[in-house]
Order: structure tokens, then C-alpha cells, then sequence
């Protein structure tokens, strides 16, 4: 056993965001740490990692008590991460983002405690020569592509020879092909006798990669094992402390008269060619890899980017977008896909959140009309669901999965024609996921069409209708249900192939 | 309520204002009346119908450009370059004069320079995405060269009398009608801010920019019209400051800008965005003008009075953060 | 009976040459008996900020104020409304235009500008040759009118030996006026001699004269005080330089300011002014007095003088 | 680079207009004189630019300089034996102290910087008045040393122009080869991020202000000794000055971006503008607008493109990628 931490504590004011953090690696083996949306994962990674120091609880490494004052330590120890934020400094080169925080100095000779700019550079290549990536060390970080980033974060935490990796979902952008990759390193790293802590919330993953589990709940350690003697229902139920019914609960609703027509939407850098009909009671897919353009596209449609061609047609009218307003007006709604930047305003009360983009339709355009805005928030807050208090509840103040509602009630309060729903569900836990999930076959049910974003094969697959597969920003492919639903692995390994362009 | 999800990291954004709002104000207006009350104890000529009315002339039109700067701050942007707009403003109302223009004249000339010039700054910085702060100082320089361009050792002086009777006007007695428009301006800015959707929309845009855009609000235009505002009532404040003391200078209003923003920032407005009310920034207003006034009155220094603000603004934005960190942990 | 208050505001606290005027200031009021005074200004040299502390005169109901203004028409109005209220105004060393009894000029423009001129001659030689201006700020009042008299005399016989090449403004502060004076150098090679009627000015461009080595070659002269300007006689960029005592200015302007709230004088042409060991004032028809000529100093007597002001 | 290369093309190319116009701008007598007059306006830019780095600003520097100024000339008076080193020294030490107070604030107790100088700018200028009663230190009051040290020579440049130079030396090698250096680019390009690599933000910003400070505290000293005088408004605005420098010389008001060779043409294009206008008989009044203009062609030339477009689609062929 090279780490074990036992009753690990941390709050954040009011939050305890860990009550009792209990694990222990052992080398050669893969840990998978798995548990609902703030169960404090990424808070013991972080204690572990010494960004944070814990309030209490004890740290064993190699049966040693210690503890790590800064990441440093850490690093020094041993223990390297690739943490579930971007680490990235877009203005610096490759080789430094690769190294930054630990430069190499000059040993000796006048230039001694001098950043070793030489020594850096063969770092940086030698590592990225073992992870096979073939990167420009000098390129700014800025200008690479999303997988190309996740590189060379790998690469970071790669640098030193650590006896532990942590990786806090590293696969969450990754694409079919760059997890296939990721799991032969941390095979390799497995045979060389790295301890691997593995968090991640698709259990495909975590079957295919992990030796070992533990299961965490409300900042507390649940239960630990091997992942052999264990299943995915057994694993859920230990997560959210219940058992959980069916996953996809979709339902088929009668497809109505086309809603939303789009013809060769183009962008000069982002898209081409893009086209497709959205019906009422339809649940359209777009899958893609992430960096598709997908979101791009849907953007334009809710008048967020200018396009440079192309015709947008909704319910037989057509569109000129100037902006959201517009399209808001038109009875489009937009729930972007990082809900808290881009969704939510955080500081808000959920009132204020989900009346934002209707005032003018509550209020008659000057004087704001509390009562009137309170009836209208709490009766999509209710529909929804929300779990808070009261209307006034600020939005930071609630968890993920009722954030997310929140946003999305939010669009549904203009009592749109079409919602666009882009990744809903990313980084939401089981329990939430199933409820957003359901609540979709509620819309269409109620005749809406629905464009379902998402880099979730099971996830489209289970709800869409139909799939449109994007690539590099050109549509690459539609597939109907009947295509893709008959054979589940035959249609997820279609869509794959498509979206990959393999 | 079990599961709380929270930014992962610490919020570095600065929301003491957020919090400490209401106590805030009241903080300020105990100040205030401890200010008047220590004012009369300690000079017999404080408390004096004419005297208060002098002591208005004092700040009101630095007081009247702090409310659109508020409003400024608080969707995240500023305006250093206020001051040079009042240069800039009283330099073509001169050169009107000069040229005959008649009282209104010279009024529109005033505001709609202001206007002007915070159209400008608003094209730079709303409109194509510069960072205000640098845009501002830009055009500070800018704004100020023209006027010392244009006049050289010169100034301006020849003002007809009824324009320069626009600073003695007292709309009742006893109450300037520059003094009274700022009180009506601050109450129309408190009603928007505080009670019309407009206000909301901006506290949105100051909260969070992107997810106000993607919300449907304009918040490039919004800011644009803010900046435009500003200007706007930057060639007002011009207009009374030439009439008041009839003559324009290249160095008229200079350093006015920093007061300003020092009157928005004791007033409690967040500089980080999305905090703050007019009545906190009208208290700092009265509360800055009253102690200024009362230290005048005893022949301290005007330099003393900007150090004691400078610590006071100090104190002032430092008890919270010491308050927050004293607290023990575990209570909210 | 309560004491007479007699506020002096100055352009600017901290300027040597008017706390030497502060100190006259208090001999007057020392000697009257019975006098307070209040001496006040702002840190920067704004109208703004005097119009500021004018209000909070008024406010105070003091009996008189003598001001030395930093423009001379932004202050009308609000010496106009302390006249309202019962307060004698009157103005010393620069002026408001009206809206006071009397300006008290330290010596006589036409004098000063005379003096400044022939200082400069006998500096640079009979050969004559150029010479510049350095000036405070582009608005003194008093600073024009004196480069105004000083263009006068320039344009007489006595003095067509020097050309006036160029008159620039270090706005009183000791960068910008050192910068201005290097500027000159190098536009004007040939140039023999710098007038800076500004106690600032002066120092500076004799400092700037001296850091370049210009000793001998270019002269320094105009007006000044003796205790800042003493090692610059003694190296010889400045061979001499002129001043109006300023203590006796500030003794002058208070005593004056006492003299109108006895309720006698109205600031009419003609008038008399009784001011102690100066003597008597006479208002000339521009409601102005002059106190005296400007005196002289050089390496004789600088030493001697640098002791008090 | 490129930019560095279009700014230095600019100040060549002016300084040739310049030069034809009145042909002693191009002597080296006027060179020398630019260098030293640019050399404090260089040394404030160079520690403005490491505040901005870290995506702060520091509006207190001239505050700060006018408040060492007047100690280390008040000291001069009262110990006219005091030698001119322990002069600067008292300014730097004073100088990181009161930069030290900013940092304090800024860091721990992480209030925004541009409030704490803010602030900070009128408590240290009213400091100044306290400290020397309003009074004005002239230059027959210091010690002789003192007075003329900063221009003095030393191998043919004066002293200003040598500690610039060892400013210019210590910022580079600072910025390109000590760990603090890096860090400042990374904080102030990505402060979370840095904050996983291990950097400490709190020393980091502290040091930063800390650092100002104490250059604003020397500079403040060679500003008096340079200028002959000590006052309350010594310097007043000179801030905007040192700011409007980085501006145009590149270092973005975002973090995270900023050369000193930027840095370093900036303070000389501002310098070579205030030397030339007095020189071609250019009235004064027309410096604030000329710097006022290229500051806001500065800021539109550095526009940065945004993220908005990620180029998502591959050109169609390969040469029309390579055009
Ligand atoms: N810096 C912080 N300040 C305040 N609260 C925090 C902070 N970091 C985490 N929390 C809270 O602590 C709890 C645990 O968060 P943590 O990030 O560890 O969850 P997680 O298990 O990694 O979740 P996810 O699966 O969404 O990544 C959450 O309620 C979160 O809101
Ligand atoms: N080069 C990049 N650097 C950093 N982040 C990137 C990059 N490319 C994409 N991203 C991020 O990845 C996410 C998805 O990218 P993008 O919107 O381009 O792809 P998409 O297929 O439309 O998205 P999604 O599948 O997430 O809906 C976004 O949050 C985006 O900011
Ligand atoms: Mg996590
Ligand atoms: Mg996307």
C-alpha cells in the first residue's frame, strides 16, 4: 500500500464538502473513486495533491504519517494529477505549460538557481516521446485543440516519475479513440507499478480500467471492494444510497408538422453546409466529438453567432437573427452547455434566474413586478422540481442537478417552440441525469421539439428519434431511429464511426 | 439541503459588496450622522441654511457624474476619462460663447459634447471589446489635449451673464438647481437601478456578462448607452461647473475623476461588478461633501481630508475581508 | 471685543514664497493686536480647490480675505458673494479681475518687466544675443502681464541687442519646467540667457543650466527666492535675480485687508491705504496698488537674505 | 515580437521625422539627454509591468515615490553627512514597505488592487504632506551628493541611465530565468491553474507590489535628487504616465502578456515624444493628445482576437491553409 488516508475532513464555510475521506492505493492497481456530483472526489484529490490541507484526518504514505504543505510536497512525494479543471496557461509554450511550476534550475556555475531552459526543453520532449504525442514544444497552448490540451495536461502530470497518477475524469472530453489511447497508458503505467486512482462517472469506463473500487457519498467513504465482485446496479445503489429504476425512460410521443427548418447554415470558420427539420414531439440527436461544432451551430440558431449563409425557417416563417432576443421572440430556447458560466447567474436568486429573459413579458417592459415574477418562477420551479427552499434561494447555493433545472426552466418559462439542449447532463450524477431525462419525454409529450446535444453515445442513442452526426463542422451523417436502436452495439459502433470520420 | 455544488475553486471574485450591502448603507449613514453631528459640535458656522447650501456647490457635480459611473461599475466597466470629458465640454461651450451662441445653446453644446465623447468611449470599449480601464485613460489624455490644444495660455471667460446666473439659480430658497438636479437624477437613477427591469438587467450583466448574453440580453449596447449616459452627464456637470466659476481652463475638473470614483467605491459599489445601490453611493456623496465641508470649516488641509479617505476606504474594504476570515469556521 | 479674522489664501500650501508671506502676515497681525489669521490653500494650484476653501470662508463669516488667485476670473463670482455676505475681499501678488477692493501688485508690472530685462542684459553682455521665457502656468495672470511688459520693453532701443526666441510654460512644477529648459538648449544652441519670472522656474532651469554644463554660457535670471537660489549665484549660473520682499507682501496684503474692514475705504481711485512700516498705498484707477520695486540680489548679498526668505 | 518590431519601427521612423525637422534631435547629446530622462519613467514601467502581469494595477507608484522622495530628502537635511547611498536605500526600503501595504491587501486580504491603490494613492500623497508639513525640501537643503548624483557620469552616462540599465537587466533575466518570474505569467495568464502547479498566489501578488514599491521608493529618491525639490505633488499623475507606457508597449491590462522589451519602447516612445515637441517648437499642450491617440492605437493594434472562433473547420485543401 503505497497511500492510505483515513478520516480525511474539509469544509469550505458552511459546506463540509468532506466528512470522512477514506481510501488506499496500492501499486500496480487501478482505484476507481466513484460517487454522485459533489461527493467530495475532487475535494480529497485535492487534499491529496496538497492544494488543500485537510481539517483533520490522517495521511499515510508508504505507512508514514505525513503531510503536504503545498503541491510541491506532493509532487516531491510522488504523487502527480491530472485534476478534473483545465490546468492550462494559454500564453505559454508547450514545453513550459509541461513544466511550469516545477522549471528545472541550473545545478552549478554562475547561472546557478537560473531557470535551465535546456534541461526544460528535454523534458518536455522526453515525456511527450513516452506518451507518443507529437506536439511543436514552442507552439502557444492557446492555439491547440482541445485533445491536444488534455495532452499535454497528461503530460504535466506525467513529467516526474510518480508512484501515484490521480485522474479526476479525464476522460470527459476525450474521444473514443483518445480514451482507447488513454487506457493503454495507464495499462503501461499499471505494469511499471503505479498506483492509478481513476475517477469517472460512466461505469463503461470504470469496468473496462479499474481493479478496485470505493464508493463515496455526501463527503463520506460508503463502501470499497474489487471490481470484479461487483456490478453496475450494486455500484449505483451504493452511490446514491437507493436502487434506480430505468435509465432512458424513453416514451413514443406522435410526430407532428416540422418546427424548425434549417437549410445550409454556414459560418466562415466554425461550419458548413449544415441542414436538417426538427418536428413538434420530436426529439432530434446531434452527436459528435467534442469540438465538433455542434454547439457553434446551435449557437447561430439562437442568434448568438452571426452566420454567413443559410436559412433558418421556424413554423414556416423564416428568421433573420439579430441576436437572442430574436430568437427568443421566434420561440427558440438555447440551454448552453456550461451552466455556470453560460446558463445560470450564479449570485441570483432562482426568481431572478428564471424571469430574466421575459421580463419585458411579465413586467409590461419598466417597473418589475415581484408578485408577479414570484408566480411565474415558482410554477416552473415546481414543475421542475427544484429542490430549495423558496424562490429567493440563491442558484450557487443548490446542487448541480437543481442548477441545471433551474436553467431550464428557465427557457421553458418563454414557452418556446423548440429547446435546444446542449450536453444537459454533463457532469450531473445518475440520480439527476434520469430526472432531466424523463422531464425531456415530458416536453415532447407536450408537442415541443427538442434538439438533444450530447457526447453521451448511450445518451442519444436512448432518447433521440433521430441522430445527426457531426464532424469537424460538417454534418456527416443522419441516422433514424429504426438504424441505430435495433442493434444497440451495431448503431453505437456506426455513430462512432461517423462522428471519428474512421 | 444535502448536496451544495459550488464553483470548485475558492471564488476569487469579490463579493463582500453583495453581502455587506444593507449593512453597508447603514454603516454609512451612521457615519454621516456622526460627521454632521461632530461638524456642529466642533465649528457654530456648520449648521447654517446658507452655509450647507454653499457646501453643496462644492460637490454636486462631481456627485452627479457618480451615479452613471455606478451604474458603470457595476456591469464591470469604468470611466477614468470623465473629467477630461467636462474639459473637453467647457472648452466648445467657451468657444460658443465666443461665438454668441445663446444660453440654451450653450447648454445642448455642453451635453451633447458629453454625449459625444461617451459615445466614443463607449464605440472602444463596448463596442469593440477593449478593456475600458486602458480605452479611458486613452482618451483622458486625449480628451484633455484637445482642450489644451485649442486653448493654449488661453482662457475662456467671456460668458453671457444669464448662463453664468444658471449656477446661482435657487430653484427654492436655499437649493441650487444644480443641487436639486442631482437629487432628482439620483432619485430617477434609484428608481431604474432598483425598481425597472433595466436595473435588474444590469446587475445580471454585472453578475455574469456571457450568461446575461446568452439570456438575450444586449449587454454590448447596454454598456455602450452606460458609457453614453456617463458622458452625457459629464457635459451636464460642465455646463454648471463653467457657469459657476465663468471661466474655462485647460486644467479645469483635473483630478476629478479619482474623487469620483472613490464617492461610487465608499458608496459600496462592488468594483468587481453586480453590487451596489444608488442610496449607498448618495450617503458616500453626502458623507464625503459633509466631512469635506466641516474639515473646510476648520481650516484642515484639503490633503488631510484625502488621506483620511484613502483610509477610510481602506478600513472600509478591508473590516469585511477581516470580518470573514475572523469568523470561527463551520458558522455561515 | 472678538478678535478681526483675517484669512490669506494662498495658490498652493507648501510654496516657499508664500509662507514667507504667511510670516508677514502674522507681524501684521502681531502688530494691529486683536487680528487672527487664518492662512489657508490647496495642495494643488486649482481654482477649483480655492473656490473651495473661499465657500468654506464665507461659511466661517470671517472679516477679510486677501487671496492670491490661481485664475482670475474663476473667482469672481464667489468673491462677489462674500462680499454679499459682509466680507472684504481684496487680492495680492496674482488678482482677480473684480469682485475685490483691491489688488495689491508687489511692485509695479511695468517695473518688474523692466528690471527682468535689464537683469538679463547685464547678464548676457552689450553683445546681447537670445534669450527665452520660462513661465508658470499658461493662465497666471501675473506671470502674463508681466511677459506682456517685458515684450514691451524688449521692443524699446536699449534692449534690440536680445531677441526673444521663445516662451514656454513649466506650469510651476519642478520636472516639467527643468524639461522645458533642456528643450531650450537644444532648439536654440545660441541661446545666452533664460527670464523665469517663477520662483519654480527659476531654481529649475539653473538647475538644468548647471547639469549640463552650461555655466557661463547660458544665464539664469528672473525672479526668485534668495534661500533656493543662493547656490545658484554662487556657481554662476544665475548672476543675479530679482524679488519683491515677500514677507513684507504678506505684512502689506494683511494690514490692507485690516484697513478696508474699519469700514473707511471703499476701494475707489485715489484712496489711501495706510499699511504700517510700508506706508501708504494709493489705488490707482484700476482698483491696484503697487508696494514696491522689486529688489535685487546677487552673490553680494544673496547669502545675507537667504536667511529669511 | 512582431509588435515590438512595429513599435521600434515607429520610434525610428519619428525620430528620422524628428531629426529632419531640427537636426540636434539626432546628437548624441540628445540621446543621452532622452536616456536620462526616460530612465525613471523605464524603471516605474518595468515594475508596472510585473503588477499588471498579475492582472492588478498599482495606481499609488507616484504617491508612493513623492512620500520616499520626500523621506530621503528630509533625512539629506537633517544628516547633511548621510551618504547618497543610504539615501537610496532609505527610499527602496520605504518604498517596499508602503508597496508592501498594497500587497497585503491585494493578497491576503484580496481586495481588488485597483480599490487598494486607489485608496492607497491618496493616503500616501496626504503622508507626504504630513511628513514634511507641507513644506518643500529644495535642492540647497540636501546634501550636494545627493543633489547631483543622479546626474552625475559615470563611463560617459549618467547614473539615471545606469540604474535603468541594471533595471532593464534584473527585470529580463527576472522575467525569463527565475521561477518567480515564470510565475508571474502564469498567475497572471491562468490564476486557478497556477494555483494546481504549485504556485502560491498570495507571495506571488505580495512580492509583485512589494517589488513596485520599493522601485517607486528609488525612483522617488533619484527623482529628487534629480529634480533639486521634494514636495507633496511631486510627480502628480506620473502614474498614468508609467501605465500608458506598458499600454502601448504591449503588456495586456488582462495578464499574463508583456515584454520588457515592450515595456522598455513604450517608455521610450513617451520619452522621445516629451523630448522632441519642446525641440521642434511644437507647442507642450499638444503631448497629452499625441499620447492620448497612440494610446488608444496601442490598445486596438494589441486587440486581442478573443476565443470567440475556435476555427473549428479544416480549410478544404492543404494550400489554401498554407496562403
Ligand atoms: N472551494 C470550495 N468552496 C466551497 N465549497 C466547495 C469548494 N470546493 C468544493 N466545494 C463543495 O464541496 C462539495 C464536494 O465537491 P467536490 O468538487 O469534491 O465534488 P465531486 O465529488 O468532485 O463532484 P463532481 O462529480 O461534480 O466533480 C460540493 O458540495 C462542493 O460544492
Ligand atoms: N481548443 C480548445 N481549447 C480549449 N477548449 C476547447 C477547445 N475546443 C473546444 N473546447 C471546449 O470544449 C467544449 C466543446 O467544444 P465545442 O463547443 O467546440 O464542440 P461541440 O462539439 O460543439 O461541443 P459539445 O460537444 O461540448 O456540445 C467547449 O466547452 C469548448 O470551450
Ligand atoms: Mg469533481
Ligand atoms: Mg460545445
Amino acid at each position: 500500500m503505497v497511500l492510505a488516508v483515513e478520516g480525511l475532513k474539509k469544509s469550505f464555510g458552511a459546506v463540509a464538502a468532506l466528512r470522512d475521506g477514506r481510501l488506499s492505493l496500492t501499486p500496480g492497481r487501478v482505484t476507481a473513486l466513484i460517487g454522485e456530483n459533489g461527493a467530495g472526489k475532487s475535494t480529497l484529490v485535492k487534499i491529496l495533491t496538497g492544494i488543500y490541507r485537510p481539517d483533520a484526518g490522517s495521511l499515510r504514505l508508504d505507512g508514514a504519517e505525513c503531510s503536504f504543505a503545498s503541491p510541491q510536497e506532493s509532487q516531491a512525494a510522488g504523487i502527480a494529477a491530472i485534476h478534473q479543471e483545465t490546468v492550462m496557461f494559454d500564453d505559454l509554450t508547450v514545453a513550459e505549460n509541461i513544466c511550469a511550476g516545477h522549471w528545472p534550475l541550473h545545478a552549478r556555475g554562475w547561472r546557478k538557481g537560473m531557470i535551465d531552459w535546456k534541461a526544460l526543453l528535454a523534458q518536455a520532449q522526453a515525456v511527450l516521446d513516452r506518451l507518443g504525442a507529437d506536439l511543436p514544444l514552442q507552439a502557444r497552448c492557446g492555439d491547440l485543440s482541445i485533445a491536444q490540451k488534455h495532452l499535454v495536461e497528461m503530460a504535466r502530470a506525467l513529467c516526474h516519475d510518480s508512484r501515484v497518477l490521480i485522474m479526476d475524469e479525464p476522460t470527459a472530453a476525450l474521444s473514443h479513440r483518445e480514451i482507447e489511447d488513454l487506457y493503454r497508458l495507464v495499462r503501461q503505467l499499471k505494469a511499471q507499478g503505479v498506483a492509478i486512482l481513476f475517477i469517472s462517472h460512466k461505469f463503461e469506463e470504470i469496468f473496462e480500467i479499474a481493479d478496485d473500487y470505493v464508493v463515496m457519498r455526501d463527503g463520506a467513504f460508503v463502501a470499497a471492494g474489487a471490481i470484479a465482485e461487483t456490478d453496475t446496479n450494486a455500484l449505483v445503489a451504493m452511490m446514491v444510497g437507493r436502487a434506480m429504476g430505468a435509465i432512458f425512460p424513453k416514451r413514443s410521443v406522435p410526430i407532428g408538422a416540422p418546427v424548425l427548418e434549417v437549410a445550409g447554415l454556414s459560418h466562415p470558420t466554425e461550419f458548413d453546409d449544415v441542414s436538417f427539420t426538427v418536428r413538434a414531439g420530436e426529439i432530434l440527436g446531434f452527436y459528435g466529438l467534442v469540438g465538433a461544432g455542434r454547439s457553434e451551430v446551435m449557437q447561430a440558431l439562437f442568434g448568438l453567432t452571426p452566420i454567413s449563409g443559410g436559412a433558418i425557417r421556424l413554423a414556416g416563417t423564416s428568421l433573420q437573427l439579430n441576436g437572442p432576443k430574436d430568437a427568443i421572440a421566434a420561440g427558440i430556447a438555447y440551454v448552453p452547455e456550461d451552466r455556470q458560466s453560460q446558463g445560470a447567474i450564479l449570485p441570483m436568486s432562482i426568481r431572478d434566474n428564471i424571469t430574466l429573459p421575459l421580463l419585458n413579458r411579465i413586467t409590461g417592459g419598466w417597473l418589475l413586478a415581484p408578485k408577479k415574477e414570484g408566480a411565474v418562477a415558482e410554477a416552473f420551479a415546481r414543475r421542475l422540481a427544484v429542490k430549495a427552499p423558496d424562490w429567493h434561494t440563491r442558484v450557487d447555493a443548490l446542487s448541480g442537478g437543481n442548477q441545471q433545472k433551474v436553467v431550464i426552466g428557465k427557457w421553458l418559462a418563454t414557452a418556446p417552440k423548440v429547446i435546444i439542449l446542449d450536453e444537459p447532463t454533463k457532469g450531473i450524477d445518475v440520480g439527476s441525469k434520469a430526472k432531466v431525462h424523463d422531464f425531456m419525454s415530458d416536453l415532447v409529450a407536450e408537442g415541443l421539439a427538442v434538439i438533444l446535444v450530447s457526447s453521451e453515445l448511450p445518451e442519444v442513442m436512448g432518447m433521440a428519434d433521430r441522430i445527426i452526426v457531426m464532424q469537424q463542422g460538417r454534418p456527416c451523417g443522419s441516422f433514424t431511429r429504426d438504424e441505430f436502436a435495433r442493434d444497440p452495439a451495431h448503431g453505437a459502433a456506426m455513430l462512432a464511426r461517423a462522428a471519428t470520420g474512421a | 439541503m444535502t448536496s451544495l455544488k459550488l464553483a470548485p475553486l475558492p471564488p476569487s471574485s469579490f463579493t463582500w459588496g453583495l453581502r455587506l450591502m444593507r449593512r453597508w448603507e447603514l454603516l454609512l449613514a451612521v457615519l454621516l450622522v456622526l460627521v454632521m453631528a461632530g461638524n456642529s459640535l466642533l465649528s457654530p458656522y456648520f449648521l447654517d441654511p446658507y452655509n450647507l447650501a454653499d457646501a453643496t456647490a462644492n460637490f454636486t457635480e462631481k456627485a452627479m457624474i457618480a451615479l452613471p459611473m455606478a451604474l458603470l461599475i457595476i456591469v464591470r466597466e469604468i470611466d477614468i476619462s470623465v473629467a477630461s470629458i467636462m474639459a473637453l465640454a467647457s472648452l466648445l461651450i467657451g468657444l460658443a460663447a465666443e461665438a454668441g451662441v445663446g444660453t440654451p445653446g450653450l447648454v445642448a453644446i455642453g451635453l451633447l459634447t458629453g454625449l459625444a465623447a461617451g459615445l466614443l468611449n463607449g464605440a472602444l470599449a463596448a463596442g469593440l471589446g477593449l478593456p475600458s480601464i486602458v480605452v479611458t485613460i486613452g482618451t483622458l489624455s486625449l480628451f484633455r489635449g484637445i482642450t489644451s490644444v485649442v486653448l493654449g495660455d488661453r482662457a475662456i471667460t467671456a460668458y453671457p451673464e444669464a448662463f453664468t446666473d444658471l449656477a446661482a439659480l435657487k430653484v427654492i430658497p436655499f437649493v441650487s438647481l444644480e443641487f436639486a438636479l442631482f437629487l432628482a437624477l439620483a432619485a430617477v437613477f434609484a428608481l431604474v437601478l432598483h425598481g425597472t427591469v433595466i436595473g435588474r438587467r444590469l446587475y445580471a450583466i454585472g453578475l455574469n456578462p456571457i450568461a446575461a448574453r446568452f439570456s438575450g440580453l444586449n449587454v454590448a449596447r447596454t454598456k455602450l448607452v452606460l458609457f453614453a449616459l456617463t458622458g452625457l452627464v459629464a457635459g451636464l456637470a460642465a455646463v454648471f461647473l463653467t457657469a459657476r466659476i465663468g471661466s474655462t481652463r485647460p486644467n479645469i475638473a483635473s483630478g476629478w475623476e479619482l474623487e469620483i470614483i472613490t464617492m461610487v467605491i465608499l458608496g459600496g459599489v462592488s468594483i468587481a461588478g453586480g453590487a451596489g445601490t444608488i442610496g449607498g453611493v448618495v450617503l458616500a456623496v453626502f458623507l464625503l461633501g459633509m466631512a469635506g465641508f466641516g474639515m473646510g470649516l476648520l481650516n484642515v488641509p484639503g490633503i488631510v481630508m484625502s488621506t483620511l479617505i484613502g483610509a477610510l476606504l481602506l478600513v472600509a474594504v478591508a473590516v469585511p475581508q477581516l470580518a470573514a476570515r475572523l469568523r470561527p469556521k463551520g458558522k455561515a | 471685543a472678538d478678535k478681526l479674522r483675517v484669512a490669506m489664501l494662498v495658490k498652493s500650501l507648501g510654496n516657499g514664497f508664500f509662507e514667507a508671506c504667511k510670516e508677514g502676515g502674522l507681524e501684521a497681525a502681531n502688530e494691529l493686536g486683536n487680528v487672527e489669521l487664518i492662512y489657508t490653500g490647496p495642495t494643488a494650484a486649482t481654482a477649483e480647490g480655492q473656490i473651495e476653501l473661499m465657500n468654506a470662508l464665507i461659511a466661517q463669516k470671517v472679516d477679510a480675505i486677501a487671496i492670491s488667485a490661481n485664475d482670475p476670473n474663476a473667482l469672481v463670482p464667489v468673491a462677489k458673494r462674500a462680499a454679499e455676505r459682509g466680507i472684504k475681499v481684496i487680492s495680492f501678488d496674482s488678482g482677480i479681475a473684480s469682485g475685490r477692493l483691491l489688488q495689491l501688485n508687489p511692485s509695479n508690472a511695468s517695473l518688474i518687466g523692466q528690471k527682468q530685462v535689464q537683469m538679463a542684459l547685464d547678464a548676457v553682455g552689450k553683445e546681447g544675443g537670445e534669450v527665452a521665457i520660462l513661465s508658470a502656468t499658461a493662465q497666471a495672470t501675473n506671470q502674463n502681464i508681466w511677459i506682456a511688459e517685458m515684450k514691451k520693453e524688449l521692443a524699446k532701443p536699449e534692449f534690440s541687442s536680445l531677441k526673444l526666441v521663445s516662451t514656454v510654460y513649466g506650469d510651476d512644477q519642478a520636472d516639467k519646467s527643468y524639461r522645458e529648459a533642456q528643450g531650450l538648449f537644444k532648439s536654440f544652441p545660441n541661446l545666452k540667457a533664460i527670464i523665469a519670472p517663477t520662483s519654480v522656474g527659476i531654481v529649475a532651469a539653473a538647475k538644468a543650466v548647471a547639469d549640463q554644463g552650461l555655466i557661463g554660457k547660458v544665464f539664469v535670471t528672473g525672479l526668485g527666492l534668495p534661500s533656493e537660489m543662493k547656490g545658484h549665484v554662487q556657481s554662476g549660473a544665475t548672476k543675479s535675480f530679482a524679488i519683491w520682499n515677500p514677507v513684507d507682501l504678506g505684512y502689506t496684503a494683511t494690514y490692507a485687508a485690516v484697513q478696508f474692514t474699519k469700514g473707511q475705504l471703499t476701494g475707489k481711485a485715489g484712496e489711501k491705504v495706510p499699511v504700517g512700516r510700508m506706508g501708504t498705498l494709493t489705488i490707482d484707477e484700476k482698483g491696484e496698488a503697487a508696494m514696491a520695486e522689486p529688489f535685487t540680489f546677487d552673490k553680494d548679498n544673496v547669502l545675507k537674505y537667504a536667511k529669511y526668505f | 515580437m512582431r509588435r515590438d518590431l512595429l513599435l521600434a519601427a515607429v520610434i525610428l521612423g519619428l525620430a528620422l521625422l524628428i531629426g529632419w525637422r531640427a537636426p540636434v534631435f539626432l546628437t548624441l547629446g540628445t540621446l543621452d539627454d532622452i536616456a536620462t530622462d526616460t530612465a525613471l519613467l523605464t524603471m516605474m514601467a518595468l515594475a508596472q509591468m510585473l503588477v499588471i502581469l498579475t492582472r492588478g494595477i498599482d495606481l499609488s507608484v507616484a504617491a508612493m515615490l513623492a512620500f520616499c522622495g520626500m523621506a530621503a530628502a528630509l533625512t539629506g537635511q537633517a544628516f547633511p553627512d548621510a551618504p547618497v547611498g543610504l539615501l537610496l536605500a532609505l527610499g527602496l526600503g520605504v518604498g517596499g514597505i508602503l508597496g508592501a501595504i498594497n500587497g497585503a491587501f491585494v493578497a491576503f486580504l484580496k481586495v481588488p488592487p485597483i480599490v487598494v491603490t486607489l485608496a492607497s494613492m491618496s493616503l500616501y500623497r496626504g503622508a507626504t504632506f504630513l511628513l514634511s508639513g507641507g513644506r518643500w525640501v529644495s535642492s540647497h537643503d540636501m546634501p550636494a551628493a545627493f543633489r547631483g548624483f543622479p546626474t552625475d557620469r559615470l563611463l560617459g552616462m549618467t547614473h539615471l541611465v545606469w540604474f535603468a540599465l541594471l533595471a532593464i537587466l534584473l527585470a529580463y533575466a527576472g522575467l525569463r530565468y527565475s521561477r518567480f518570474g515564470r510565475s508571474l505569467y502564469a498567475y497572471g495568464g491562468n490564476p486557478s491553474a497556477a494555483l494546481y502547479v504549485g504556485i502560491a498566489p498570495g507571495r506571488v501578488l505580495f512580492s509583485v507590489y512589494a517589488i513596485s514599491g520599493a522601485v517607486a521608493g528609488l525612483c522617488g529618491a533619484l527623482w529628487v535628487g534629480r529634480y533639486g525639490i521634494a514636495f507633496t505633488d511631486a510627480a502628480q499623475g506620473f502614474e498614468l504616465q508609467i501605465i500608458a507606457a506598458c499600454v502601448i508597449g504591449g503588456v495586456s491590462i488582462a495578464g499574463g502578456i508583456g515584454t520588457v522589451t515592450g515595456c522598455l519602447l513604450g517608455a521610450i516612445f513617451l520619452g522621445m515624444i516629451g523630448n522632441a515637441l519642446p525641440i521642434m517648437a511644437i507647442s507642450p499642450f499638444w503631448q497629452m493628445l499625441i499620447s492620448g491617440a497612440v494610446i488608444l492605437a496601442a490598445v486596438m493594434i494589441n486587440r486581442q482576437k478573443g476565443r470567440a472562433t475556435k476555427i473549428i473547420l479544416r480549410p478544404k485543401t492543404a494550400t489554401e491553409g498554407a496562403r
